[in-house]
């Protein structure tokens, strides 16, 4: 197992370097550079092609490159060309917000999808399995930025319940518990929404699995033992239908990232999806680079912790 | 084993109406009998009629400024009143359905194209390009979805809907191409794939005639889903600003033209009208999704 | 009776590669068919049996390439068949052909059952097409079928009649060696004894030369002329039907013997019960593959591996015990 | 050497309703089972056996299917009619159940002594320990050697034939009075067959245990069997001991299967076979259901009326119009 | 000299705005201390608080209460004292010498001598100096000789003593103060790290020092960014205990005004104003905003060695560029997407400035569809062949392409009305998608375009040098008039001393520029600030509302 981790991550090595690759190709293709945008007149030409050449951008493209694999093999992904700062520190003050931000949509979809897939489940064609089927049909149709606009009017602007931007109340200094509501409350409704699709998907997803499951012979054989619906559901049921869900898991994470460029900018959420956003704007392809390279890690290893979970619930796999 | 059981009845008794038991008329048939998959295709139907017969339906132009009257109330001759641009909404709502159509149509086409063909032959073929195209797949998909349009469309001098649909298909290919390879992967062990090889069929043969019609199901299925999701992630796209440039009327890009607060509150015409359009859409595509996904599904033939 | 030889097999091996790890690389290998010599004379029958598991599909489709052969040489009417390009060997398997297990798997769902008879006349470009539909509904006459059936889709009839179909498709080309891989075990006991009467009826009509595999002993006695016992990928005893059955050698062909199970409540006969399961073909055992299980097991056969000898006449056995 | 039947089952019918067809799988089954006897269920694939054997357990999926008729009394318990709780107690307990396919019916996710536990935990409120080494004996009891090892070991571990074994330690646990059997072995080869059916007998005389053993293979019936029920579309058409229905069957489905089975014995050119196929379970004929496929024999009224299953003596009964003695 | 508009700039302008309420009522009870004021930016700052070296707007929001310069500018464009309390023209107007107040202090206590000045401008014209701003600096005796390294230190600024610095100019220029004044940055502070690694000082990144009323003091990275008073302001101590500037939606901010999660909000959209207006105790304040929208024409190429090559194009026609200006709805476009809240430009210096020239002495090109029609017609563009668009003299079909881009939602949607507009009178324009700024301007500032919406946004100094000289890297259009480059010319001249021939000069020129048309100039935006009516004391002016923020109180 341990040796099977270890592989998968030496693998990612050229993984994340054809990617480095391509990103950066892509980003040099773009038209222009961060400067570009920047033309107030009285900063010369010579001014921004000091900075230009700063930044190393009249070597080929072949050579900035290297410099940058150079940089990053030594764990320096750069300077932001835009900020001026390390795009180590850019990253360092926005990712733990969008990890933040991610992993609570990830827990809301999953608190929220798979009860509900599991009543509608276990009581098809009710009531119940209806509002969630209509619910879920709404979550995937309804655009998220869309469904974030009208959380704010309405649980921030109309009722006054959430905070409808940012992280924590500022200028508010709480600490312990009361931080942690705050940080809650501040959460809540761009996870939710940032989760909308996710949690609408799941929910279809963990009721067709657990319908699946249930028509399965060993379901049958529990049954026969004289089972209580309660453990075969729970028990039997359950940690069958979990395996797929897990397989998406993995995948769900860039998804996540994604969509957050979406749901950071409706909630001005400091996050990495609006310093993705400027950068692809602004050309500023440190962040680019760093950014690409970093969910694709991500993707990586949430694929890798999904083997790893595989094998725990799933003990037909073994990786040796 | 139920499988068996269904289908003994003898097939002598089903001679006469042999005409109307093509497995695809079967699936036609079962389709018929899912409520929420037909109105679906009323639904779907009624919204493409839309988007052909607009020009009859409306006799403004879509993309006419008039900034005598921005922001403007609905009234007798602007039913769901004026965009911020002056042009009216109802017009646009109208045509709004064919682009957005358009768009998911046939950024859904071109991406299942691209799917079929490279799933088929790294299914069919496996081994060496198997292994190529998968591997292309994966980097494609650590790629998030949006921050990969963003990327393209920012290097590309220009967008039209050509542009942006091969944009929307080039990056959306993986997950298709995945799918027609299991299904492929699977046929490919059928015995009826063997037996095809073992008359001496060619590989052209055994994968237009035998897998390509069996895989259907599937790609129809996702198809259709696909095309849903089309259709929301150019809205999305529109958001951040990378969608289909105005004044060409999308219901995306009708949707973020009105995203603020006061057009929330105070205008709703503007805003629901394309969000309702679009869930409407979306939720029909769904349900037809759903519905081919019962009627090809071989699993749910038991019953 | 000296007959012509049709197919020769000679130390025939299908190993299938174990992928394992990201990369996919090959980290073993089953051995589906390890080492298979013999010899199928025009007009017989030559029935294969086994267990599950043991290579008796895949030694049938490895013999006519439908899988590509690890080693070994399979002569086709004096033809190495493993010589062909893959595109002559679309031609040359005109003269054989295959009858599968699963007739529910085994008939594209989407083709009409006449498209089915006809697709081999299609892909061997004979005959028009009106010969071709005459054709279809002769060949649904001979299985037994209406030819009104030529219509309908495969999903439409029972298992009985689709292994009739199954059997015209391959007739409709008239080869010279049919295949047959478990044709009757999925069907219904009272359907079962119509296919292989209908099956004896072709062979005789035909000529043809059957490969008859199955697992049920009793069917394939009924059947076959000679029988081969495959364990584990290797044959272990090929003899005529009479001597096989009436002097198994192979210690294996005994027990399978003994542990049919005879449709007779009076006949409490003695078995060999076998201890233990049968090993993987991933990595199966030393010397003679059967030795775990073997009461008569001695230290010889656990390191070496027996030799493919004849016996007596036309009786073939691996077994060490039978110096 | 019966005195009291321990099961039995009174005109029962389950009904499957599915496409607005209605399935008639089970079509009025009566039969008894008695102490320590093992009774067969023969029949073709699809002729309602397996709808029969779930139906005494209550474990008919309900949509699509119904049990809509019957009495199923055990143990003088009518099982129709206990709560869901009180079934539950019956399952696994009193009545346990092995299915055909080792492969599936184990969950895959789960070790073999976890789920051999589960039962034993759940029904007899032992601790872990003591489960754990209950589970060990029966393991040990059905021949597994290295018990302590194979307890610990997920199904996808196991050979099908070990699964099977594993099965049978399942459903023994408890010690039930009824071991259903259904297709215990088709799915197994025939030498692994013979392991298991030589199992099955050791525990049932250990045990004393009554068996429903499901099969269409006639020679397995013959081997195991006291007593033979035989289906045809949905209802018994015959039943005898094992000589009888062997030796001089009267139904003349029952004398085509056995002379269209090959047998290794004799060398019959050409096998007996029945012409045509089995009838779909929801478009049986009119009259009697073998009436279509049936030989020379058949009367005018076999079309027309079905027939009742009489007792032609001793245990033997028959449903077939040749051998009807009062006219209905 | 100017700056661009697509970011929004700090406020430096001037003239008569309008609020909704006329008059603040002070209340009786006169002001108390304490009290929060939140402040909303539409995205966040950089994150380089350090005067020397800041980029964007959204960092001078935060920095603008803690630092100050020398000078003040005031309400009427003129320079008032602030951290010099007099200065003074040398005869030949190279030198000025700046007298400094005396008991300022820094945030940390230290006092604010004239080190801290000869430190601040030192550092921008030193040779590791990595911000952009040495612009201010270029104009000095001896930058070339200490920025090339050739000299150790800097002669273009001298101290006297401690409370007394000359600085020392190449050129007298009219508009020098306007070009040096700049934020002072503690010497005591900065000074102890390399220049060049000032940006990544802790003092830059945080906890900035300065003299202002409000000291940083807590910041939450992108989100929010908290200053509290300084008790020690020289100028007085403030009564607000803090100031918070969010990072807030732009389209939610409205919202959140209403419901009182926020107190000030600056670039309120035009079209939410009666939104706002209407919600209940918020202020609003609007004036008109230096900058300008404009279309330009591409008349030619700016080749490597400065030299341009003029493109054969059918707007180098005056008439066709003059018709187009009759044919475009301005005032429909300030009306429609603006509603109102905004002004039709005719010439490049806005309304506001005091060298505008009045709408008498230019061509005011109103909306005249006709007049376009007979202008075209004359200069030969007819429609021949019928196809509702006219061909040029010479009977080809002609099309103008226009690309513009996204980021400004009004200008976005203008473009399409532009060509809606042009169309009417059978001008066949050919739309680009708009793209992302950086792409648009490297294709118009690469001469890859025919014509192109863009902005400027500008000082307060009419100065049009930078973008209006032909050979200004700028210079969009490429379009090149040697009277104009005279005018430009003699506007910075000793004579222009004098402002009213100054003004004179720029009348002259706008004119020039009015008549030829090198872009077909559309409108200026209002600035619109929206604010509690909580806080008291407020003192709206051109440059927004937080003129002496350290005297404004809120009620408890
Ligand atoms: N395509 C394949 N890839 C890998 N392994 C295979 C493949 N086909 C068969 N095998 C393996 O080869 C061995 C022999 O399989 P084969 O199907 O030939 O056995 P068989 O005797 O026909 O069994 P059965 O009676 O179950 O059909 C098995 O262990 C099987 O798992
Ligand atoms: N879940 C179900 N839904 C619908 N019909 C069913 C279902 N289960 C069984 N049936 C029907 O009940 C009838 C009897 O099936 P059953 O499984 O009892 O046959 P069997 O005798 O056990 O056959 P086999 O030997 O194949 O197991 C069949 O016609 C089948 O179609
Ligand atoms: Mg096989
Ligand atoms: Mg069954």
């Amino acid at each position: 197992m341990y040796k099977y981790i270890l592989r998968r991550i030496l693998i990612m090595i050229p993984m994340l370097v054809l990617i480095s690759i391509i990103v950066f190709t892509f980003s040099k293709l773009a038209p222009g550079d961060p400067f570009t945008g920047e033309f107030d007149p009285r900063i010369t030409k010579d001014i921004l092609d000091k900075k230009r050449a700063m930044f190393n951008l009249y070597d080929p493209p072949y050579k900035q490159y290297l410099s940058w694999l150079k940089n990053v093999l030594q764990g320096n992904f750069g300077v932001s060309m835009r900020f001026g700062f390390p795009v180590s520190d850019l990253l360092a003050e926005r990712i733990p917000n969008t990890l933040f931000l991610a992993i609570t949509s990830l827990i809301i979809t999953l608190i929220v999808s798979i009860p509900i897939g599991i009543i509608s489940a276990r009581r098809p064609y009710s009531l119940i399995d209806y509002s969630a089927t209509t619910f879920g049909f709404l979550g995937l149709a309804t655009p998220n930025f869309y469904a974030g606009l009208i959380a704010i009017y309405l649980f921030s602007i109309q009722f006054g319940w959430l905070p409808a931007q940012g992280t924590i109340t500022a200028g508010a200094d709480y600490t312990g518990l009361a931080l942690f509501w705050d940080k809650f409350k501040h959460v809540i409704m761009p996870a939710s929404t940032l989760g909308l699709a996710q949690t609408a998907g799941y929910m279809r997803y963990m009721r067709s699995e657990m319908m699946e499951v249930m028509g399965k012979d060993f379901i049958r054989t529990a049954r026969s033992k004289g089972m209580p619906e309660r453990v075969i559901l729970y028990k039997h049921t359950l940690r069958n239908a979990l395996i797929p869900i897990i397989t998406l898991l993995g995948f769900e994470f860039g998804a996540l990232v994604a969509g957050a460029v979406i749901t950071e900018n409706v909630f001005s959420w400091p996050g990495v999806g609006t310093l993705f956003l400027n950068a692809v704007i602004n050309r500023d392809y440190p962040i680019i680079m760093a950014i690409n390279l970093i969910i694709a890690t991500m993707v990586l290893v949430g694929n890798l912790l999904a083997d790893i979970f595989y094998v725990i619930v799933d003990p037909r796999i073994r990786y040796d | 084993m139920e499988t068996q059981i269904d289908t003994r009845h003898s097939a002598s008794k089903s001679l006469n109406k042999s005409k109307e038991n093509t497995p695809w008329r079967i699936a036609f048939r079962k389709f018929k009998r899912n409520r929420m998959a037909v109105l679906g295709v009323w639904v779907l139907l009624i919204i493409v009629m839309i988007g052909i017969f607009a020009p009859y339906l409306t006799p403004h132009d879509p993309e006419y400024a008039d900034l005598l009257n921005t922001n403007g109330k609905p009234d007798k001759v602007h039913w769901l009143g004026t965009d911020s641009s002056g042009r009216d909404i109802f017009a646009r709502l109208l045509y709004g359905s064919r682009i957005s159509l358009i768009i998911g149509f046939s950024a859904m086409l071109f991406t299942i194209v691209i799917g079929t063909i490279l799933g088929s032959v790294a299914g069919y073929y496996g081994g060496k390009i198997d292994n190529i195209i998968m591997r292309l797949a994966d980097i494609q998909l650590n790629f998030p979805f949006l921050l990969l349009v963003m990327t393209v469309v920012a290097i590309l001098k220009e967008i039209n809907i050509l542009i942006f649909v091969s944009v929307m298909a080039f990056v959306s290919w993986p997950g298709i191409t995945r799918i027609i390879r299991a299904t492929f992967l699977s046929l490919r062990e059928q015995e009826f794939i063997l037996s095809a090889r073992s008359i001496g069929g060619s590989d052209f043969r055994i994968i237009f005639r035998h897998m390509l019609p069996n895989a259907m199901g599937p790609i129809i299925v996702n198809a259709t889903l696909f095309m849903a999701g089309m259709i929301i992630s150019e809205s999305a796209l529109s958001f951040i600003g990378f969608g289909v440039p105005q004044p060409t009327p999308t219901w995306g890009n009708m949707l973020t033209e009105a995203l603020s607060l006061r057009v929330l509150q105070y205008e709703p015409w503007a805003w629901i009208p394309p969000g309702i359009m679009i869930v409407i859409t979306v939720l029909a595509i769904n349900f037809i999704g759903d519905g081919l996904r019962d009627a090809l599904d071989p699993r749910m033939r038991k019953s | 009776m000296k007959q012509t030889v049709l197919v020769e097999v000679k130390n025939l091996k299908k190993y299938f590669p174990i992928k394992g790890g990201i990369l996919k690389r090959t980290i073993g290998h089953i051995k589906a068919v390890d080492d298979v010599s013999f010899t199928m004379y025009k007009g017989e029958t030559l029935g294969i049996v086994g267990e599950s598991g043991s290579g008796k599909s895949t030694m049938g489709r490895t013999m006519i390439r439908l899988y590509e052969p690890t080693e070994g040489e399979v002569f086709f009417e004096g033809d190495n068949l493993f010589k062909y390009s893959r595109k002559e060997m679309r031609r040359v398997r005109k003269g054989m052909q295959m009858v599968f297990q699963d007739p529910f798997a085994s008939l594209n769902p989407r083709m009409t059952i006449a498209e089915l008879i006809e697709e081999p006349m299609v892909v061997h470009k004979l005959y028009d097409r009106s010969e071709r539909n005459e054709k279809v509904k002769e060949l649904l006459n001979k299985v037994g079928l209406q030819a009104e059936y030529g219509s309908l889709y495969p999903h439409e009839f029972s298992g009985g009649q689709r292994q009739r179909v199954g059997l015209a498709r391959a007739l409709s080309i008239n080869p010279k060696l049919i295949i047959a891989d478990e044709p009757v075990s999925a069907l219904d006991v009272s359907v079962q004894a119509q296919v292989i009467n209908l099956m004896k009826d072709l062979q005789d009509e035909f000529e043809l030369t059957y490969l008859f595999i199955a697992h049920d002993l009793s069917v394939v006695k009924h059947l076959s002329d000679r029988v081969g016992v495959m364990y584990l990928g290797r044959l272990v005893e090929l003899a005529n039907k009479k001597d096989l059955y009436s002097g198994p050698v192979h210690p294996y062909t005994q027990a399978l013997l003994s542990a049919v199970p005879v449709p007779n409540p009076r006949l409490k006969k003695e078995r060999i019960i076998l201890e233990g399961d049968i090993p993987s073909p991933a990595n199966p055992p030393s010397g003679c593959v059967f030795h775990p299980r073997c009461k008569y097991a001695t230290d010889r056969c656990r390191v070496e591996k027996p030799l493919w000898r004849e016996i007596a006449k036309d009786h073939y056995v691996a077994c060490h015990l039978v110096d | 050497m019966q005195t009291e039947p321990l099961l039995i089952i009174r005109d029962l019918k389950t009904y499957f309703y599915t496409d607005g067809k209605e399935v008639k799988a089970v079509d009025g089954v009566n039969f008894q089972i008695y102490k320590g006897e093992t009774v067969a269920l023969v029949g073709e694939s699809g002729s309602g056996k397996s709808v029969t054997s779930m139906s005494i357990l209550r474990l008919i999926p309900d949509p699509p299917g119904k049990i809509v008729n019957g009495e199923i009394i055990f143990n003088k318990l009518d099982l129709l009619k206990l709560s869901e709780s009180d079934i539950n107690e019956i399952r696994g307990n009193e009545i346990s159940m092995i299915f055909q396919e080792p492969m599936t019916s184990l969950n895959p996710v789960f070790t073999i002594g976890e789920q051999i536990m589960e039962g034993l935990r759940h029904h007899h409120n032992l601790d872990k320990a003591n489960a754990r080494k209950k589970a060990i004996r029966l393991l040990q009891l059905v021949g597994f050697p290295r018990a302590e090892d194979i307890i610990d070991e997920y199904p996808h571990q196991l050979s099908g034939g070990m699964r099977q074994r594993a099965m049978i330690a399942m459903a023994m646990s408890l010690e039930p009075k009824l071991l259903i059997a259904d297709e215990p072995t088709t799915a197994l080869d025939v030498t692994i067959q013979a392991q298991i059916l030589e199992l099955m007998r050791d525990v049932k005389e250990k045990f004393n245990t009554s068996i429903l053993l499901i099969t269409h293979d006639l020679g397995v019936v013959a081997e195991m069997a006291d007593r033979v029920l035989v289906m045809y579309g949905g209802q018994i058409v015959e039943e005898g001991d094992v000589y009888t229905i062997f030796e001089s069957p009267n139904h003349p489905y029952t004398k085509g299967l056995l002379s269209s089975i090959p047998s290794l014995n004799d060398d019959k050119d050409r096998l007996e076979s029945i012409e045509g196929t089995v009838p779909a379970a929801h478009e049986f004929p009119k009259g009697c259901r073998f009436a279509p496929r049936c030989g020379e024999k058949k009367l005018s009224i076999c079309e027309e009326k079905l027939p009742q299953l009489q007792e032609i003596g001793n245990g033997h009964k028959v449903r077939c119009f040749l051998y009807e003695r009062v006219e209905a | 000299s100017s700056t661009t508009t697509d970011e929004p700039t700090q406020p430096d302008q001037t003239n008569e705005g309008t609020t909704n309420d006329e008059g603040n009522k002070e209340e009786a009870t006169g002001p108390v201390e304490g009290g929060t004021v939140s402040f909303a930016m539409f995205s966040a700052p950089g994150g380089i608080f350090n005067p020397l070296l800041y980029e964007d707007a959204y960092e001078w929001n935060v920095i603008g209460f803690v630092f100050e310069a020398l000078l003040e500018q005031l309400p009427d464009l003129s320079y008032g004292p602030s951290l010099a309390e007099s200065w003074e023209f040398s005869e030949d107007k190279r030198s000025i010498t700046f007298k400094l107040r005396k008991g300022v202090k820094w945030h940390d206590g230290e006092e604010f001598t004239a080190d801290d000045v000869v430190y601040t401008y030192t550092v921008l014209a030193h040779p590791d100096y990595t911000g952009t701003r040495s612009y201010i600096v270029e104009p000095f005796v001896g930058f070339e000789e200490f920025n090339s390294g050739e000299t150790d230190t800097f002669k273009g600024v001298e101290k006297i003593d401690d409370y007394t610095v000359v600085f020392h100019l190449k050129e007298a220029a009219p508009n020098a103060l306007d070009n040096i004044n700049f934020p002072i940055a503690p010497e005591h502070v900065y000074g102890k790290y390399e220049v060049k690694d000032l940006v990544n000082a802790p003092e830059t990144k945080a906890s900035p020092i300065g003299t202002g009323p409000f000291k940083l003091d807590k910041i939450v990275t992108n989100e929010s960014y908290e200053l509290v008073r300084f008790d020690d302001y020289w100028n007085g101590k403030p009564y607000l205990d803090k100031i918070i500037w969010k990072v807030i939606n732009q389209d939610v901010a409205p919202g959140l005004l209403k419901s009182g999660q926020l107190d000030v909000m600056a670039d309120l959209n035009p079209s939410d104003v009666d939104l706002v207006k209407n919600i209940e105790g918020v202020k609003i304040w609007e004036t008109p905003d230096f900058g300008y929208q404009y279309m330009g024409f591409k008349f030619g190429k700016l080749e490597e060695d400065g030299s341009i090559t003029p493109f054969d194009k059918v707007y180098n026609d005056k008439k066709l560029r003059q018709a187009m200006a009759y044919a475009i709805n301005r005032q429909g476009i300030v009306d429609g997407l603006l509603k109102g809240h905004g002004t039709v430009m005719n010439a490049p210096i806005p309304p506001v400035s005091w060298a505008a020239a009045s709408p008498d002495q230019l061509n005011t090109y109103p909306y005249d569809p006709e007049k376009a029609k007979q202008l075209l017609d004359e200069a030969g563009y007819k429609d021949i062949d019928g196809d509702g668009f006219r061909e040029d003299p010479n009977g080809n079909k002609f099309e103008i392409t226009l690309d513009y881009p996204t980021g400004n939602k009004v200008r976005e949607k203008s473009a399409p009305i532009i060509q809606q507009n042009l169309k009417e009178v059978g001008i066949n324009i050919k739309l680009n998608a708009p793209r992302d700024v950086g792409s648009h301007y490297d294709a118009v500032g690469n001469d890859e375009v025919e014509l192109f919406l863009a902005g400027w946004g500008l000082t307060t100094d009419p100065d049009p040098s930078g973008i209006w000289k032909s050979t200004d890297t700028w210079n969009f259009p490429r379009w090149v008039n040697e009277e104009s480059d005279r005018l430009i010319q003699e506007g910075l001249s000793l004579k222009a001393f004098d402002m009213d021939y100054r003004k004179d000069v720029y009348v002259k020129w706008q004119q020039l520029v009015n008549d030829e048309l090198p872009y077909i100039f559309l409108y200026s935006q209002n600035s619109i600030t929206a604010y509690s009516d909580r806080i008291q004391n407020v003192k709206p002016d051109a440059f927004g509302i937080t003129r002496d923020i350290h005297k404004w109180w809120v009620k408890q």
